[in-house]
């Protein structure tokens, strides 16, 4: 059951994937990529991590999505398709990542081909607040520091009137 | 410990550094003085030591005990240092600092002393026309402490050391005080020069690795009692890296390309020291580190080293013959010497090593003699084109004329000169080659290198042809005010009177080097 | 269920986001693709950890945590985006060869 | 004032050469060493002086020819007399080195010290091309000559494991190296005596002050390759086929230079073509390898320093009094009957030194000559072709010797009444005939100064015949006069008919010179531009390629930053790819 679940899902999120990048519209890549992101979701919560999946889609899809499709907007991105979005690179590149692929995977395969796993006992918020705020609570005030200092920045990068802007 | 050596070494470097510390209005007649008291005490000191290290009761010199019947023919090998310093300097990489002085580098270093000193002396009138003589004084100083360093070095790394601290200094005085003529071309020569010589002593340093590697120390001393043995695999490459890098400074043909340039495009005093005791660099490390450390890999390439030397004699004389600058000329006049001086030592038999040691210091002396020349003739002539200075110089300068010929008789190795017993020691050493070498060969060599003897007179006639002699109505007598001043007097004389002392009587110093 | 199956994906998914990275020549769209790796490494993470339980609930804490750092990054990146269209007029990466060393002082 | 001072110490030295030899005579012979250090142990240098009969002998010659040459140019020379002076005192000293010398390397100083300040002297006039060239050629000849001479030095020292003269010979040596080192000394005396193949430097070396051309010829530089070849005269002895080659020189050279002789048109050149002859007799007489033909040899060589000298030293007096010693210029003097009336002296000394050259009886060149006639008529009889061959030649030289004596004498001294006061054969192709006539009233003898040698030196040409003891051969001198006799008839002759037939091969003197010019000077100066454009084309190409591929180079490497951050990160991934695959292929 949770195989055939995850699996549906992975096969989507690998789709949509593909799509992200060979998309020749890039609002449509955009909404591949919610796509992708959804159903890797799906895959979270097949492994019963249902608390990240949660997160995956309020923070991926809800907002990461939505501020890319600003981005969009705001740079004016044309709604038609785009033969030059990928560069003559493109098929080195595919090669370099196919054979990428395959170390990857081979290495992962020799590793952990035998394994098998059982679904986490418990993906709930409750459980994963826990560790958080017990086990991790340093490393969790340490990246509310660097949401910060990511917010400081994204602010004055995107400044008008900064020195940097003109 | 020897206070005396290490003060040679020292004053000249802590001077040159009080020189830059000077305020920049300090006149250059004052550096120029300071230089002068300062290489003049080094001078000094160098001949306190000499007689410190030669006098009989010292056992440091060779003194053959003669007709206690023949012993083998040998070659310097244990080192009987004298003034010793030795001190741990970096333990890690096993380097010394190990000092100490015989009777092959004494010599040397009393020509490096005579000759900084000399420059000096002339830079109290003559400067080149770029100023800042404080600067070139100070430089000289430091060459004088790296050549010094380097003739003393009883340790390759701390040889290697000394070595290049000759080179910056040497592309500075290139650089700055060349030819103002031309100054792409003295740049050119300049950076040639050190391109060249740093990738040389970059070749030497790894062939003194390789030695590290198969003796397991870096010092002189002992790798003169346990030298390397056997004449091929690590040994032979240590060897031929070491010989190479020793022969781009000497310089032998054909890696000689720096050298003419660097000679034509320097200032007279950097011509002087470059001619009269860096080649010598060369020249000293095949015989004190070839010889000794690596016997058997340097019997393997000596017949390869005295046949590129004897090209190198032809080729530099054959160059000569098409020169049309006196300094080119004279400069390429070097490479033929030094072609004598590497046959020499590549014979590795006693007479041709005493012979190349006696041509170094000849040709220092005389060679500095004709840079001393050539520069006296530039500066009134503002060029040192043949065919611009004009013929007969007899009539317009006729002491100054009379000096250059008596300086090329020298240098063409007229007996009774101090060119000659060199030559012809290294003639005699080409005919009675080392046990280990081919005969055959050396035979050959000898006879291409005494017509090479031929045609460096016939170079030097031809410069004297076309610079002195010639029909004074065909070129404009020029009026000099001055044929030979005072200051070009007294600093040429020493070496002239060394030419005539050394050729007339070689014994004094050819009995220091009776290997046996 | 095969530890491979989500190990596999994630590999798939990873390479397709290099493929991203590497080929495509808007800027947006080589965010779209980092987001791709980032999401195959927190697949792995969650597969990991299901299938070594150490009680922390390590992998899941992890990945809410890259989840939240993808946020700032995605947050920098278009704003960098943005600055280089107002810089340029476009946001190709192509393009935008400021670093190249440009010609003059090429002999001195 | 400096030249003052020089003068006297240049008449000081000699008149100090002459006492020394006459202290020296009659004393024990003896050697002294000085100085000498060991280099290895087979090599032991020292300075060594000896005197014996042979030392005497030459410091006599030496010290009497450099005197006369000396007091000659106080009233010869004028100008730059200083370094001249001095010079010439060198050049003397050098010889008495030479002479007294004990030891190889002592020697080869003086005799390439010779070299030299036979170099500056020719050059003396430095202003004249002719001066300068005769100069460098003269040096360049006879120190290739020297090399081979060294060479000798060492293969004789090291064979018999000696450098000191008196003791080479005491121990044995192997065959080859006594021929080998003998054959090279030879070379070196070949060299400095100006004899075939190394002989045209001498002819050459004329441009210089006739009176260094008299100490040249008669005293120093080519009487020094006879000296040494007598000095080392018990080790040629033992080396046949040195001695044999030395003939085949000698009498190649003698016949050869007085062809040239025959047909020089100048009066000093005569002279030197037939000092180059005169060499070659003493050589022959040498290369008998008997001590009649040693003996005779030295005392060819002692009469020739006195008649060679006196007829430069005339040379010179007709040089400095007229202007020129070309035969045309000469005879427009002596068409009027100048130049015999004018300078009575020198025509009366300048006739007994070309009588004796020419070996008229009762002159010194004559009994000299003789006794190398008969030398060679005694080794022949014993049955050696050498002996022959010396005999033939030296006859045939003796017949050819009157013809270009009486030439000379002749066509410079006397009116050609089939002429009538014509120039004659000599006008051709020079360009001073068309100069107009000389004014002959105002020429006049040379100083006394000048003549005072002349006529020492000319007591000397007569005289000396006598100092051996008169023993004459009656059949060979009869032999000799009436080859001379033969060989002057013709000249004779010619010159009564106005005509003096120069054959082309003999006025370009069997075309040598252009041959070496052809085959040595030009390949070197084609060989040196070789050297120079290699090392500047081929040498100097390599290294500023080598400047050039590394500017090349960082160009290319530039090339890779494009800029492009996409680029930068295809190339590290696939750096890390190719890592990982590094990674596993070494792993496993």
């Amino acid at each position: 059951m949770t195989t055939a679940l995850f699996s549906i899902a992975g096969a989507v999120a690998l789709l949509a994937a593909v799509m992200v990048v060979t998309s020749r519209r890039i609002v449509h890549a955009a909404l591949w990529l919610v796509v992708a992101l959804g159903a890797v979701a799906g895959c979270f919560g097949a492994l019963h991590a249902e608390f990240v999946a949660l997160v995956q889609i309020l923070v991926y899809v809800g907002a990461i999505v939505v501020l890319v499709l600003f981005a969009l907007m705001l740079t004016k991105a044309p709604t038609n398709p785009l033969p030059a979005l990928t560069t003559r690179r493109s098929p080195f590149a595919a090669v370099v990542a196919l054979v990428l692929a395959l170390i990857l995977g081979s290495g992962v395969v020799l590793a952990f081909g035998n394994e098998k796993l059982k679904p986490v006992p418990d993906g709930s918020a409750e459980a994963v607040g826990t560790a958080v705020f017990r086990t991790w609570v340093l490393p969790f005030e340490v990246l509310s520091v660097l949401l910060l200092a990511a917010l400081i920045g994204a602010i004055v990068l995107s400044q008008r009137t900064g020195k940097k802007g003109d | 410990m020897s206070l005396l050596l290490i003060a040679l070494l020292a004053v000249p470097a802590l001077t040159a550094a009080v020189l830059w510390a000077l305020p920049a209005g300090t006149g250059d007649r004052v550096a120029a003085i300071v230089g002068s008291v300062v290489s003049g005490g080094v001078l000094v000191g160098s001949a306190v030591l000499w007689w410190d290290l030669v006098r009989p009761h010292c056992p440091c010199t060779y003194r053959l005990e003669s007709f206690l019947g023949p012993p083998p023919r040998t070659l310097p090998g244990k080192i009987y240092a004298y003034a010793e310093t030795d001190i741990s300097w970096i333990p890690e990489l096993d380097v010394r600092f190990h000092l100490g002085i015989d009777t092959i580098s004494m010599p040397l270093i009393a020509l490096t002393a005579l000759l900084v000193f000399l420059c000096c002396l002339y830079s109290l009138r003559i400067t080149p026309r770029a100023g800042r003589t404080r600067s070139l004084i100070a430089l000289l100083l430091i060459i004088e402490t790296g050549v010094i360093g380097t003739f003393s070095a009883l340790d390759l790394v701390l040889f290697f050391l000394f070595f290049e601290v000759v080179l910056i200094p040497m592309w500075l005085v290139i650089d700055i005080w060349g030819d103002e003529h031309d100054r792409a071309g003295r740049r050119r020569a300049a950076t040639t020069f050190v391109l060249m010589t740093v990738l040389g002593s970059a070749v030497m340093l790894l062939g003194f690795l390789l030695v590290h590697r198969q003796a397991g120390t870096f010092d002189l001393e002992v790798l003169g009692e346990n030298p390397v043995a056997g004449g091929h695999g690590i040994a032979l490459v240590a060897a031929v890296l070491i010989a190479v890098g020793l022969a781009v400074k000497m310089p032998l043909w054909p890696l000689h390309i720096w050298l003419p340039d660097a000679h034509a495009k320097a200032p007279t005093v950097g011509s002087v020291l470059l001619a009269g005791v860096l080649l010598k660099l060369g020249s000293y490390g095949m015989i004190r580190i070839l010889l000794p450390v690596l016997p058997d890999a340097t019997a393997t390439i000596a017949p390869y080293l005295a046949g590129f030397s004897t090209v190198a004699i032809i080729a530099g004389s054959l160059a000569c013959l098409a020169q049309t600058d006196v300094k080119r000329l004279i400069a390429y006049s070097s490479v033929g010497h030094m072609g004598f001086i590497g046959l020499g030592i590549a014979t590795m038999s006693p007479e041709g090593l005493a012979g190349a040691l006696y041509a170094n210091i000849a040709h220092g002396i005389i060679t500095g003699l004709l840079f001393f020349l050539a520069g006296g003739i530039k500066d009134r002539h503002d060029t040192s084109d043949l065919r611009t200075i004009g013929r007969a110089l007899y009539a317009r300068l006729p002491r100054l004329s009379g000096l250059l010929t008596f300086a090329c008789l020298a240098s063409l190795g007229l007996p009774g000169l101090a060119g000659f017993w060199g030559e012809m020691l290294i003639l005699l050493g080409a005919y009675h080659p080392g046990d280990s070498l081919p005969r055959t060969t050396f035979l050959v060599l000898m006879v291409i290198a005494g017509l090479g003897a031929v045609l460096t007179a016939a170079y030097f006639l031809r410069l004297i042809r076309q610079l002195c002699q010639g029909d004074p109505a065909d070129n404009p007598a020029t009026a000099f005010a001055v044929d030979v001043s005072r200051i070009e007097l007294i600093t040429w004389a020493p070496l002239i009177v060394l030419t005539v002392l050394l050729g007339l009587w070689p014994f004094t110093l050819l009995d220091y080097w009776t290997f046996s | 269920m095969p530890l491979i199956i989500p190990l596999l994906l994630a590999v798939a998914l990873f390479c397709i986001g290099v493929y991203g990275v590497l080929a495509r020549r808007n800027a947006i769209t080589m965010l779209m693709s980092f987001e791709l790796m980032l999401n195959a490494v927190n697949l792995n993470l969650i597969a990991f950890d299901a299938w070594h339980v150490d009680g922390l609930a390590t992998g899941q804490t992890l990945a809410v945590f890259v989840i939240t750092i993808a946020a700032a990054e995605i947050g920098l990146g278009l704003a960098i985006v943005l600055l280089l269209f107002r810089g340029h007029g476009h946001v190709d990466a192509d393009a935008a060869r400021d670093l190249l060393e440009q010609e003059r002082g090429a002999e001195q | 004032m400096i030249a003052t001072a020089w003068r006297v110490v240049g008449v000081g030295f000699s008149l100090l050469v002459i006492l020394a030899a006459g202290l020296l005579y009659g004393v024990d012979p003896q050697q002294t060493a000085f100085g000498g250090s060991f280099v290895g142990n087979d090599v032991f240098i020292t300075y060594d002086l000896r005197t014996d009969d042979l030392t005497v002998l030459l410091l006599a010659v030496v010290g009497v020819v450099s005197a006369c040459v000396q007091l000659y140019s106080i009233g010869y020379l004028n100008e730059r007399v200083a370094s001249y002076t001095a010079l010439v005192t060198l050049f003397t000293l050098s010889m008495v080195t030479v002479v007294v010398s004990d030891s190889l390397f002592l020697l080869l100083i003086g005799w390439e010290l010779m070299g030299a300040c036979s170099y500056l002297l020719i050059g003396h006039y430095w202003e004249r091309r002719d001066a300068r060239s005769g100069a460098m050629k003269a040096f360049l000849m006879t120190r290739l000559g020297d090399v081979g001479f060294l060479f000798g030095i060492f293969v004789l020292g090291l064979g018999y494991d000696t450098f000191k003269i008196s003791e080479l010979g005491d121990s044995p040596i192997s065959p080859g190296a006594l021929t080998t080192g003998t054959l090279l000394i030879l070379v070196g005396v070949i060299g400095k005596s100006a004899q075939v193949p190394l002989q045209t430097w001498l002819p050459d070396a004329m441009p210089g002050p006739s009176p260094v051309s008299a100490l040249i010829h008669a005293a120093t530089m080519v009487a020094a390759g006879v000296f040494l070849i007598a000095r080392l005269y018990d080790v040629f002895l033992a080396a046949e086929t040195t001695l044999t080659v030395l003939a085949v020189v000698a009498c190649v050279t003698m016949l050869f230079a007085a062809f040239c002789a025959m047909a020089a048109v100048e009066v000093k050149r005569v002279l030197a073509w037939s000092t180059v002859s005169q060499l070659a007799i003493m050589f022959a007489g040498l290369s008998l390898g008997t001590d009649d033909g040693r003996h005779a040899a030295l005392f060819h060589l002692l009469t020739h320093a006195a008649f060679k000298g006196l007829l430069f030293l005339c040379a010179g007096v007709l040089l400095h009094q007229v202007g020129s010693a070309a035969f045309v210029v000469l005879r427009r003097y002596t068409r009027r009957g100048a130049l015999r009336k004018r300078m009575p002296v020198t025509f009366v000394t300048m006739t007994i030194g070309l009588a004796a050259l020419a070996g008229v009886p009762g002159f010194a060149g004559f009994f000299s000559k003789d006794s190398v006639v008969e030398a060679a008529w005694h080794h022949a009889r014993d049955g050696s072709t050498v002996g022959w061959i010396v005999l033939v030649s030296v006859c045939l030289t003796a017949a050819l010797t009157a013809f270009y004596c009486v030439r000379l004498w002749l066509w410079v001294f006397f009116r050609t009444p089939a002429l009538a006061g014509a120039l004659g054969a000599f006008e051709d192709d020079d360009p001073m005939a068309d100069l107009e006539e000389p004014d002959s009233s105002k020429l006049h003898e040379g100083s006394w100064l000048m003549l005072a040698p002349l006529i020492v030196l000319a007591l000397g040409a007569v005289g000396l015949g006598y100092a051996d003891g008169l023993h004459l051969n009656w059949a060979i001198a009869l032999a000799t006069t009436v080859l001379a006799v033969f060989g002057a008839l013709p000249a004779y002759s010619l010159w009564r008919r106005g005509a003096d037939p120069r054959p082309v091969v003999l006025e370009r003197e069997f075309g040598v010179d252009p041959a070496y010019q052809r085959v040595l000077v030009v390949p070197v100066e084609w060989l040196a531009r070789l050297t120079v454009g290699g090392d500047r084309d081929v040498i100097g190409a390599y290294v500023r390629a080598t400047g050039r591929a590394g500017v090349l180079a960082s160009a290319g490497f530039r090339k890779l930053q494009t800029g492009n951050v996409q680029t930068y990160l295809t190339a590290a991934v696939v750096g890390v790819v190719a890592l990982a695959i590094l990674a596993g292929v070494i792993g496993s």
